[in-house]
Parts: C-alpha cells; structure tokens; sequence
C-alpha cells in the first residue's frame, strides 16, 4: 500500500525502494510527504544537478554563490547586492493572479531573508499566441498579480520582458527577479547551528492551501490539471511588508543565527535545508505551530505552502526580542522546536513522533539523475527563413513597430509602481537595464532580465550564449559594470532525451558566456515539466544580470534621443 | 424586473486577508466578533425572463467571468 | 522645526518622504509609529502614501483607527500643515478631515506614471510658495484616485479656495484627456477651509532631485516646511 | 452560531466601474443583461447574541468602520 501511495506522491518505484534501503524500513505516511516534496525535482534538483556544477561560481566581486536563498556580489562601498530569479510558472497558469502574486512573495523573501531591502523587481513573461483563447486572461491575470503584489509591499518593478509565441500556449513563464542591497558584513545565512538553539515560526499562519504545491510543480500539465485548483496560494502583500519590517529590524538586534523563508514545500524543505546547511539536526512540535485552520494534522503543517511565512534560529536567551519586534509589527510569531545534534529531522505531535528521518536522506542522498540526451533532428534540419523585401519598406517597419513582440510595455509597466523607494533613475522604457541608485550613498547598480527563446530553440548553445551576452550588454549599456548573473531555467520534460539535451548544451553555453564576461552564476532556480499535451515550450533560459556603478555619476542617460544633431555611432561588428 | 444576486467567497480553506484585516479592526473599536469574512456581491437587473432561464443564464455568467473556481465559492440567488 | 512621517503597517512611502525632509531638505523629520499617541513637539505632519493595512476593505479605513489620529486631528486644528500623500489623502478622507471618497480609477488599473499638474490656490500648506496656474509635473501612482464629493461639498470646495491642484496638460489645460483617474472636476488636491490640511494624489517626494528626473515636487515640500509653526494664517 | 451579512454597493449616483466592467465583459460574452452592480459584502460570525443585539452591534460596526457614507449604502442581513 505504501507503495502505491509512494506513487501517488511522484516518487518512482526505483526512488520508494531507495527510500526503503536508506531507511531499513517503511516510511510513515508523513515521512513519505517529506521525502517526496524532498525529493521532488523542485527541491532536489535531481535532473540538472549534474549540469549546474559546470557554471562557474566565482570571483573575487561574488560574495554569495548558488546554495544560498540568493547570490550576493560586491558593489563597493562596503555593499552588497543580493539577487535572484525564480519561476512560478505552472500556479500562474492555473491561477494567473495569484500565482504571479505569490511568485513575487516568494522572491521577494528569498532575498530580505539574506539581510537585503529589496530595492527592485523585474519579470521575464511568456505568454502563448496573442490571439489564443486564453491569453488575454492569463495575461491580465499575470500581470493584475504582480502589480497586486509588488505594489503593496512597496518594491518598485522596475523592468522586464513580455514575449509572446504559440509554443506558450499551455504553459506560460512567469519569471520573477528581485535584487535588494544589504552591508557585506551583515549578511543572514539559512543555517540552523547552536543545538538547543530555539527555532521561531514567524509571519502568517498556516493553513491548508498549496498542499503538494512543490510536487505539482515539477508535473507536466494534463488535460485534467485544470481541476488540480486547491494547491493554488493567496498571497497577502500586506502581511509580506510587515514580514520584511520586522524581519530587517530583528536582524538589527544580533539575536538571529539563521533565517529562511518558507517557500516550495513550507516548513519542511526551509527546515530540512536549514539543519543540512549547519550540519545539525532539528525537532519541530506540530501543535505549536500558529495555524489558521482547525484540525490539520502533521502532514499539512509539514506540507502546506501557506505565504508569507518565516522560519528563525534564535540565540539562546534571546528569545523575548522576536515576541516584541513581531508583536509591534501585528504578526504572529511561536517557538515551534530547537536545534538539535542529531542530525535528524524530527517532528512530534501531541506527544507522538510523525517523522524521524536522517537530514542526510532528505538532502545530500537524493536521487541525481544523468538522464539522456539526444540532439534533436530540426537542429541540422533548420534552413535559414527566407524574407523577401517588399515594396512597402515604411508599411513594413509600422507593421514591426506594432507587432506583439515588438510594440510598446506601457501598458504593463504603468501597472507597476516603479518609482517608490526613490532608487528609480532609469526605469521601464528609458534603457535597456534598470538603473537604481541606493539612497543614502553615491552608489547605484542596474539589473536586466533577457532571453531570445527562440535562438535557444534553434541551438541552444548559442542562444544561451546570445542571451547571457544581451543581458550583460544591457546593464553595460546604462555604465554599469556586470558583475553577476542568476538564471532561471524553464525547459520541458527532462525525461525526453531531446530535451535533456537542450538543457545540457544551453548550460555549455552559458558557462563559456559567463566566464568568458566575468559574470558568474551566484544563484538560480530550474523549472522542468513546462509542457502541455505532451508538447514542449521553447527552451527558455532566462538570465539576469546586475552590474554595479563606481559612482551615480556614470549612470548614462538611458536609451533615447535627446538632441538635434548629436552623433549616432555603430560600435561593434 | 427580475434580479439575480451573486454572492461570492474564497473557499474554504483559502486564505482571506481581507476578513482578517477587518476582524483586526472590529476588535480595535471594542467589538466581539468570532470571525470575519469578506466577499463580492453582484447584482444582475435583467429586462425579463423567467427564474428558472435567469438562474441558468446567471450559472453559465459564473462560470465564463464572475468566479474564478480555483479559489472562490458562490451562489446565486433570484429574486422576483 | 520637526516635521513627523507617520508610519501606518502597510505605509510604504515614509522613508521616501523622511529621505527628502533630512537629506535633501535639510529639515529634521522623524517616523512617528501609529501607535504613538502624542505628536507634542512636532511642527507638521505628513501622512505618507502606501497600502495601509493592505488597502483591505477600503483605502485609508482602517487607518483612521489609530490612535495617533487623534492627534493628528488636535495638531490640524491649531493650524499646523498636515499633509496626506496618495494613500495619505485616502486615509484623511475617511478620518473626515477632508470631505469626499475615492473610488477606484475608472480605467480600473493602477496606474504609475508622471503626470502634469495645475495650481489651484497659494493659500494652502502646499502651494503657498506657488502662483496660481504654476505647472508640475509630478509622479502618481495609485489604483483608488478617483476622487468623488457631492455636488453641494464641491461648490463649498470651489467657492471656499480649496481646490489645490487639478490634473492638466504641460501648458495647463484642464479636461478629461489630461485626467488619469476620471475624478470629479480633475481634482488633484484638495485642502480643508483654512487650507493647512491638504490631500494630494501625486507624489511630490518622487519628483524632488534631479537625478530622479525632476525637482517640481520640492516646491511642495518647501511650502509645507514655510507653513511653519506659525499656525493659521 | 449567529451571523450577520453586511451588503455593501455604492450609492446611487456613484459611479461603479467594477460594474460596467462586468457589464461590458457579459456582453461581450453575448449575455443580454440590463445592468450591473458590484458591491462587497461582509459575513460576520458571532458566539451568541440575540438578534436585536446583533443587529444593533452590526449597524454601530457599519458606521464605525465598514462602510463609508460619503459613496456607499449598506443592508445588513441577520441570521440564526
Ligand atoms: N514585464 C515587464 N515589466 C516591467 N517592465 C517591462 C516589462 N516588459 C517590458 N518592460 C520594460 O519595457 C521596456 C521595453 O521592453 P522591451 O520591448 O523588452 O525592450 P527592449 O527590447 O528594448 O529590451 C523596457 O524598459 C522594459 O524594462
């Protein structure tokens, strides 16, 4: 029976068995829940593992690579910028506003967690054929979530890109990026050491809502998965901006050894990840737990998705600061459990021990998959397109400038406040980065997001290299200085060796691109299973990148013309 | 003229900010509520029809735009 | 001179607004939590714009709550200038220091962009410096702007001065094409009688240093400061 | 359990754009509607309470809080 269950949770005959040999026993019924959503490719990164270790990671400007919540890198002046990009892909699908909204949370906490103000977001966007059925509602919905979300909390979104093509129909890409600046010396890492150090649930609580949301992530869509709603979460901006005040001001008073957020897979992988990172053990009492719905067992608590949540290790005897920094800020806050040296993740409720799996198991024993890869026949088949100039040249840059692909953002950008905070120097439409200063200093940084999916689909090797160069260029272009990249790869089903072989070969790509510009990879997110019907997206890496300026002083004046007779110049080849 | 009435909530289960936020505040100004929850409300005036062709009209109306399943629950009610 | 930024949970602006008063200004402000229940000591106050309390069942509803509100209605009485911002307009509508409501913008989307603006009167804590007809261009950014008052309450606003600015073209025309949010009148700004309470939609903090594309917002400031401890005037 | 249902629109004369949105998108759905009006409403749970106790508390709330006079009209609906 477990077995069967086993299956049901997405776990393969090959994974149960393995689960059975490392345990020496049957797993109980929420022990299987946390090794599946464990185990899942969204946590475990099973098929792209072996891929991402070819990136190059470092440098002397990174101060945070790829293991963290975010990549960090040096911007001068005792500064970092924290940064990342995550995907949110298949909720927003389902629920277009709400599963923007929360990918923007979930960004958002990945970045404050380091010890970062979020200063700014950006998205990259896909949506399917502008004239297909159901875009017009994902793109309003998509677009409603982020304005919803980003707005409120009071994070400008400062840029972005929309693009839209059929091979999106089923499955829209909602990137989303967000970069905050923090003090190098003060950053927050998520590790639970100290055993006997209390650990603090802090934010919204918990309920029922995005149960096996991580799992159903790393699913290809079906015909049926349209009715798979529950697992879709509400997000609260409003809880979300109290979470960043009160977390910002609690990391001010010196009582926080380790601080992460609860995304994918909520209190389970933030825990789980937590203890892994300080090589330690954790013990959580369910009943303890601050829930907004009667009756949940261990299970949901361990697996719900509910937002705007946060898990904190405390230093001993500064248990009273949390209570009066998240008492102001009207949230709630418990102590659910301690650190332990066990180096197993355990889990008691009302006195009966739920889980009591090894840290070990749930992280550094999962599967990893080389799956394997086969070139795809258009790669040699593809034949140049032929386009033939017509009489019309004028009709025809009109009809350009007012393609779908090409037109104008206003429409969405001036949905998205991207002026609070006073950081905005170059916004969306004035150049091809964002361009924030930092208030308070003579420092600022520009971001860009990019990619040309269809270059990638055409060679992914050098469409991915395409795509790191443009994003580079573009932050390049505004005076900045690339300093680091983040990715976020969406790609289709892994166990389609074609695709595989995308995937290996865009990664080939963009490791040479980001050595060879010195902007290495500090952090990235992969999403698979983007497919609907059996048919695959584009392979779309999306990159982003941010540079730093020496001074506000060299910020250029963005992209546009500004008078008679100034020189236009070509520059390159 | 025939009136249709659409109450609409986030189900069961899914989290309502809203109601939270105002049961907050009821509890500032001194009131005892246990719970709180907020919704829409949306009223239909039709030139004619029958209850019956009404509430199957004003069915098919939640199902194409008013309601979005994934999250909210509703019910229609007719009134005459 | 002591300038109070109160911050709502939800406020979003105040740090914008406490970065102008004492970094570009010069002028000593402080963030005053909503909690706070005395503003003894302060010369003016600012309500900064934001989602307080989410913007959950009405814009600016649940904030009059606070108490701090109580003290802000005392300081307005004796004169001092109190301004409300964007959000800030909202919440001194519902706390009845400023006659009307907002309701959403007719375009039902929020909208972020620069918008030019005409002054309506010198006579309030924000235009005192301004002639009539000077032209602003400022930032606005809200979903809920679209500002309503009753027929009779908007012939009391125009006869008594109390319109401060309306929403223009660059060189002052006012009409609909030119109004972001399909408020009555292209009502921007309003104050109360006396003119040391004013509510405004645009963001003035946003457009007060050159680097961020525009200085017409530092007159406001200016005014508001030159308000002084004065009282009425 | 006693509950109170608190229906908000705006009032007459004030403009409701989220119903001539609504409007405007049954239409363009082919449904023939004469018009729309999109309000909120507010479900409140209380312990106990007589009806008369409710009513009274729930119309304190509304002039108190949840709604604002200046646009809005408000029905309170009790139940048992
Ligand atoms: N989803 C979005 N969110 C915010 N800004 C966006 C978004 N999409 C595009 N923009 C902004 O609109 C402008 C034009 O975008 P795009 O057409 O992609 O420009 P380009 O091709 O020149 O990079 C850019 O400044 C970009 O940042």
């Amino acid at each position: 029976m477990m077995e069967e269950l086993a299956k049901e949770h997405g776990l393969s005959a090959d994974e149960y068995q393995r689960i059975l040999d490392e345990l020496g026993r049957e797993p109980s019924l929420c022990e299987l829940g946390v090794l599946s959503v464990m185990w899942s490719e969204h946590c475990s990164y099973k098929s792209s593992r072996v891929h991402l270790k070819k990136l190059p990671t470092t440098g002397p400007q990174v101060v945070q690579g790829p293991g963290e919540n975010a990549g960090a890198v040096d911007i001068g002046g005792g500064l970092a910028a924290i940064f990342k990009m995550e995907s949110h892909n298949h909720p927003s699908f389902i629920e277009p506003y709400q599963g923007a909204a929360t990918g923007v949370g979930g960004i958002l906490r990945d970045v404050f967690t380091m010890g970062a103000r979020p200063i700014g977001n950006l998205n990259s966007l896909r949506f399917g054929n502008i004239n297909h059925p159901k875009t017009k509602h994902l793109f309003h919905g998509v677009v409603g979530g982020i304005a919803g979300y980003g707005n409120c909390v009071g994070v400008p979104t400062v840029g972005g890109e929309v693009y839209f093509d059929d091979c999106y129909n089923g499955n829209i890409l909602v990137n989303v990026f967000t970069v905050g600046v923090a003090k190098i010396d003060r950053i927050f890492k998520g590790s639970a050491t100290g055993p006997g150090n209390p650990v603090f649930y802090v934010g919204a609580g918990t309920g029922r809502d995005g149960i096996h949301g991580a799992t159903m992530a790393s699913e290809q869509f079906d015909e049926g998965s349209e009715d798979k709603r529950p697992t879709v979460q509400v997000g609260d901006p409003f809880r979300e901006k109290l979470l960043i005040e009160a977390c910002l001001e609690l990391m001010e008073t010196g009582a926080i050894i380790g601080i992460q957020d609860m995304g994918a897979a909520g209190l389970t992988s933030s825990s789980v990840e937590m203890a892994d990172r300080g090589g330690t053990g954790l013990r959580l009492v369910i009943e303890d737990v601050p829930m907004r719905e009667e009756g949940m067992n261990a299970y949901e608590v361990l697996l719900s998705e509910s937002q705007e949540r946060m898990l904190v290790v405390i230093a001993q005897g500064r248990e009273e600061e949390v209570g009066r920094v998240f008492s102001k800020w009207e949230l709630e806050w418990a102590k659910i459990g301690e650190v332990t040296d066990t180096g197993r993740f355990e889990v008691v409720h009302h006195g009966k021990v739920e889980c009591d799996l090894p840290v070990s198991v749930l992280t550094s024993s999962a599967p990893v998959y080389d799956r394997p890869q086969s070139e795809p026949a258009r790669i040699r088949e593809a034949q140049p397109a032929k386009v033939e100039p017509t009489a019309d040249l004028f009709g025809d840059l009109v009809q350009l400038l007012g393609a779908p692909n090409i037109c104008s953002r206003r429409v969405i950008y001036e949905q998205f406040d991207h002026m609070v905070g006073l950081g905005t120097v170059l916004g969306p439409g004035s150049a091809d980065a964002a361009v924030l200063r930092i208030p308070g200093t003579n420092r600022a940084i520009a971001a860009a997001v990019d990619v040309n999916s269809r270059f990638v689909y055409l060679n992914p090797y050098e469409g991915t290299k395409l795509a790191v160069a443009e994003v580079t260029r573009n932050v390049a272009c505004t005076g900045a200085k690339p300093l680091g990249t983040t990715d976020c790869l969406n790609f289709g089903d892994p166990t389609n060796p074609e695709i595989m072989w995308e995937f290996a070969e865009a990664i080939r790509g963009m490791a040479e691109a980001c050595l060879a510009l010195d902007a290495p990879i500090v952090g990235g997110n992969v999403s698979l299973y983007n497919a609907s019907a059996g048919k695959d997206i584009f392979p779309t890496p999306t990159l982003g990148c941010v540079g730093a300026f020496e001074s506000e002083s060299f910020i250029t004046c963005g992209s546009r013309v500004r008078t008679v007779d100034d020189l236009v110049a070509l520059v390159g080849v | 003229m025939p009136r249709a009435r659409v109450l609409i909530h986030n189900r069961k289960g899914v989290f309502d900010p809203a109601g939270k936020v105002v049961e907050g505040g009821l509890e500032r100004l001194g009131h005892q509520v246990k719970s709180v929850k907020v919704g829409k409300v949306i009223d239909l005036h039709f030139e004619s029809g029958t209850s019956e062709e009404i509430l199957a009209q004003v069915e098919k109306m939640c199902r194409e735009l008013l309601v979005n399943p994934v999250i909210e629950d509703y019910v229609v009610e007719i009134e005459e | 001179m002591r300038i109070a930024v109160i911050v709502f949970p939800g406020s979003n602006c105040d740090r914008d607004c406490l970065h102008i008063f004492n970094s570009v200004l010069g002028v000593q402000a402080v963030g005053v939590w909503h909690r706070e229940t005395s503003l003894e000591g302060f010369d003016g106050v600012v309500i900064p714009g934001g989602f307080s309390y989410g913007d959950y069942l009405r814009c600016g509803a649940m904030a009059k709550l606070s108490p701090i509100m109580d003290e802000v209605r005392r300081l307005a009485s004796t004169g001092r200038a109190v301004v409300g911002i964007c959000n800030g307009f909202q919440i001194l509508l519902e706390s009845g220091l400023l006659p009307g409501a907002m309701l959403h913008n007719r375009s039902l989307k929020f909208v972020c962009k620069r918008v030019d603006v005409r002054v309506e009167t010198s006579r309030s804590s924000a235009t005192r410096g301004l002639p009539r007809g000077t032209i602003l261009n400022l930032p606005i950014a809200h979903a809920e702007g679209n500002y309503t008052v009753g027929e009779d309450e908007l012939k009391s606003l125009e006869d008594n001065d109390q319109i401060v600015m309306r929403y223009s073209s660059s060189i002052g025309e006012v009409g609909d094409a030119f109004n972001p949010n399909g408020s009555l009148g292209n009502i921007a700004a309003i104050s109360n009688r006396s003119g040391n309470v004013v509510g405004m939609m645009p963001h003035p903090e946003r457009a007060s240093e050159l680097i961020l594309g525009g200085e017409d917002g530092r007159a406001i400031f200016e005014s508001f400061v030159g308000w002084g401890s004065g009282g009425v005037r």
